[in-house]
């Protein structure tokens, strides 16, 4: 406990704003992926060092962490299907290669 | 003390492996640094005494996750590969907002005071999840269940070889 | 002997002498890891030692009898020729990854050692989600896998890796919902714990008398997470050579061979602790040492069953694998969990739940095989291609 | 308590992550070290290699990891609520069997889709 919030605050923006940028810069759309569940990632930190400092006495901060890992698996599972679907008929994933509506 | 110095150390790791991912050239290789993300932040919930949740971390990010990813990757031909222009044209400027972003937030951060609760977490920790899911969460809870549906269904429908 | 009170005397000595609380623990965590280390070291080379001789005489053969006793120096001898051995990186290998695999896949392996309850408390991290630790560092498992099959650089060790772990991630399944039918008996995850709630005189605490079906399942699905016959596809040397480490040799084969034993005496330590009363036996809670020897003693029947269904059967195809998983073992698991949720929250006096839940594994476990059997009955009428894909049953 | 648990994981962890590198290292120093191009190249049953080996897999690999998921997620929810068991009232038990049933319409769509099949 004698680790500052602030400590984590700060990590967990460092961590989000790496995989902001993976979002934004890389070509391919599965590494945008990557970067989304780093930004997701460090949510779940904010959310679990707010329970811990905050409010320890009740749980709904880890609670609201599982509902992220689902969406964040939800969100994996669909978005990877939808990449290996695309792959199929564009022979790219590249995400400034794919931007139009035909398929 | 050594709580701060084992914090230092997590963090920097775990940095240090996101900033693999998003450099790294080899999609493969992004993957593996993906999963030291996720193995340093499943220490830093120990370090927060979530321990229900750091094992939930490693079981559905490192066991599901990760290996969804890199099995999607194997599935399209050529992105095992090195690949020749990772970035777009915009990344200097991706780059630059996003250094302004962290020094902003952190800034702001730093400057904001935050009242921390003295108490210790609660020894039947789980318990209390596990009833918060079943009571106070529980529209939530069957709600996840239908999102895990319809992500199957939808996943399904589109990742499966028509013939 | 008491370990427990050998450990606290330990302590309490080195805080006499003077040196601080925070250096005593780290130097108590210390040993303790390097006991566990120790423990698991010796344990993997006496068994593959134990299961060669198991093999051995299950086909008619004597085994390793040349060197030593009983060729109890066997695996030395082996340990030794593959330290010395020339190790061959294939050139076109991606170096880290390919480096990196081998010590993931038994890094994940001893992991596991640090909550397995030997005695009474006698246990690395007594922890309360040690069910999930086991669960989350096994998935590691599948990583080192997927890493030595992509770093290898060859067709057949990336098919050999996929495949084996589409096979560990289908079969972690039925395993986690076995797991998860113990929880619900005894309502926590402390391993320690849920060997303690299975007390009773000659084992009849034990779950497996009330869980039959539920260690049925468990058991099939732990043959496969050992990757062992007749789910063993990682050394069908006809299909696929030899799986995701063809490409190793040396030291770094000999770790994903050290890995392979330790997995499977972990699979039946766990069967052990969760239906078999882990160290429960006549006067182990009061005696740690005795405990462990009843530990000790049940883990080896259990991996004597495993060595011996492995040297006597078949191998199945990957199609009928993959099927049997999802469409035999998941739903009767699901079954199985839904009934037994559904007993103890009748509120029965404990002496009618126990024999209500007996009664429902038994005729969940006749109604599954019955189907199965129709299904086999009527295979010659199906215009199925392949052997095994049953179809959704017509109710 | 908690701290006591975690820190002999913790140091376990470091020492099983570098006993193996220690070997590993160690056998560096005894073995002998000939290698020629020959001993080096890919094996494939003793014949030239033929094209790249990174070659594209098929989806059905993709489907079981993605049905996996769904049923890993689902466990996640169900730990907590098993060890919470004792606590909770009847009518959570039927919030949980209708978690779990929509779970298996799931298991049941993808059998019929045969996404349970090995093509």
């Amino acid at each position: 406990m004698t680790v500052p919030l602030s400590w984590y605050l700060i990590f967990a923006t460092a961590l989000f704003s790496l995989g902001f940028f993976a979002v934004l810069s890389r070509r391919n759309a599965v590494a945008v992926l990557m970067g989304v569940e780093l930004m997701l990632n460090a949510v779940n930190v904010n959310l679990v060092a707010f329970w811990r400092y905050l409010t320890p006495s009740d749980l709904s901060g880890q609670i609201f962490v599982v509902f992220v890992f689902t969406v964040a698996a939800a969100e994996a599972a669909v978005g990877l299907a939808l990449m290996i679907s695309i792959y199929r008929t564009r022979k790219t994933i590249n995400v400034d290669e794919i931007n139009d509506l035909n398929l | 003390m050594v709580g701060q110095i084992l914090f230092i150390i997590i963090a920097a790791f775990t940095l240090l492996m996101g900033l693999g991912t998003v450099v790294a050239r080899n999609l493969f290789h992004a993957a593996l640094f993906l999963v030291g993300v996720f193995f340093g932040i499943a220490a830093l919930f120990i370090l927060l005494e979530a321990e229900f949740l750091a094992m939930a971390q490693i079981i559905i990010y490192i066991g599901a996750i990760a290996t969804l990813i890199v099995f999607a990757i194997m599935l399209s031909k050529g992105m095992m590969g090195r690949e020749a222009g990772a970035y777009n044209k915009q990344w200097y400027f991706a780059g630059g907002a996003m250094i302004l972003f962290f020094g902003l937030l952190s800034w702001l951060l730093v400057k904001m005071p935050f009242a921390a609760a003295n108490a210790s977490a609660p020894d039947d920790a789980i318990q209390q999840i596990g009833s918060g899911f079943v009571g106070h969460y529980v529209v939530p809870f069957e709600v996840a269940s239908v999102l895990l549906l319809v992500a199957l269904v939808g996943a399904i429908m589109l990742a499966r070889e028509r013939n | 002997m008491d370990l427990r009170a050998l450990g606290e005397s330990f302590v309490a000595m080195l805080e006499n002498v003077g040196i601080p609380h925070g250096w005593v623990l780290l130097i108590n965590w210390i040993l303790g890891a390097v006991i566990l280390l120790g423990v698991a070291l010796l344990l993997a080379i006496f068994l593959i030692w134990f299961e060669r001789k198991i093999a051995g005489r299950v086909q008619d053969r004597l085994g390793p009898n040349r060197v030593g006793p009983y060729g109890l120096i066997q695996p030395f001898a082996d340990a030794l020729k593959l330290l010395t051995k020339e190790d061959i990186t294939p050139d076109n290998a991606d170096r880290i990854t390919y480096n990196l695999a081998p010590i993931i896949a038994v890094f994940h392996i001893i992991m596991l050692f640090a909550v397995i309850p030997f005695a009474d408390k006698v246990v690395g991290a007594n922890i309360n989600v040690g069910i999930l630790y086991l669960m989350a560092f096994g998935a590691l498992g599948s990583m080192a896998m997927l890493m030595a099959g992509w770093a290898s650089r060859n067709k057949y060790a990336l098919l050999g890796g996929f495949r084996v772990v589409s096979q560990l991630l289908s079969y972690e399944i039925p395993v986690g919902l076995a797991m998860l039918i113990v929880v619900l008996m005894r309502g926590s995850m402390n391993l320690n714990v849920i060997a303690q709630g299975q007390g009773g005189l000659f084992g009849l605490g034990w779950y497996v008398w009330i869980l039959p079906a539920v260690f049925i399942m468990y058991f099939v699905a732990a043959l496969a997470e050992g990757e062992r016959a007749p789910f063993d596809l990682l050394e069908a040397e006809s299909e696929i050579v030899a799986g995701y480490n063809i490409e190793y040799s040396a030291m770094k084969f000999a770790w994903f061979y050290l890995a392979f034993f330790l997995n499977t005496w972990v699979l039946s330590a766990v069967a052990v602790t969760l239906f078999f009363g882990g160290w429960q036996g006549p006067f182990a809670a009061q005696i740690p040492a005795l405990g462990v020897v009843y530990f000790f003693i049940k883990v080896f029947i259990m991996f004597f069953v495993f060595a011996w269904v492995r040297a006597t059967f078949p191998r199945l195809r990957i199609d009928q694998m993959m099927s049997f998983c999802w469409k035999v073992l998941v739903p009767m698991g699901l079954a199985l969990f839904l009934a037994v949720a559904i007993i103890l929250k009748l509120g029965l006096p404990s002496a009618v739940t126990y024999a209500l839940l007996f009664v429902v594994n038994i005729v969940i476990l006749v109604v599954t095989l019955k189907l199965l059997g129709n299904y086999t009955r009527d295979l010659p009428k199906n215009k199925n291609k392949r052997l095994f894909a049953p179809e959704l049953p017509r109710l | 308590m908690l701290v006591q648990q975690y820190g002999l994981i913790g140091v376990f962890a470091v020492i099983a992550f570098i006993f193996p590198i220690v070997t590993l290292a160690f056998t560096w120093l005894l073995r002998p070290k000939r290698p020629n191009p020959l001993k080096n190249s890919t094996y494939e049953c003793g014949i030239e290699t033929v094209g790249d080996a990174w070659v594209q897999f098929r989806a059905q690999y993709y489907l079981f990891a993605l049905i996996f998921v769904v049923f890993d997620i689902e466990a996640i929810f169900l730990f907590p609520f098993a060890v919470a068991f004792d606590k909770i009232g009847l009518f959570a038990l039927v919030e949980a069997i209708i978690f779990v049933f929509i779970l298996v319409v799931g298991l049941i769509y993808a059998w019929k889709k045969d996404a349970l099949e090995w093509q």
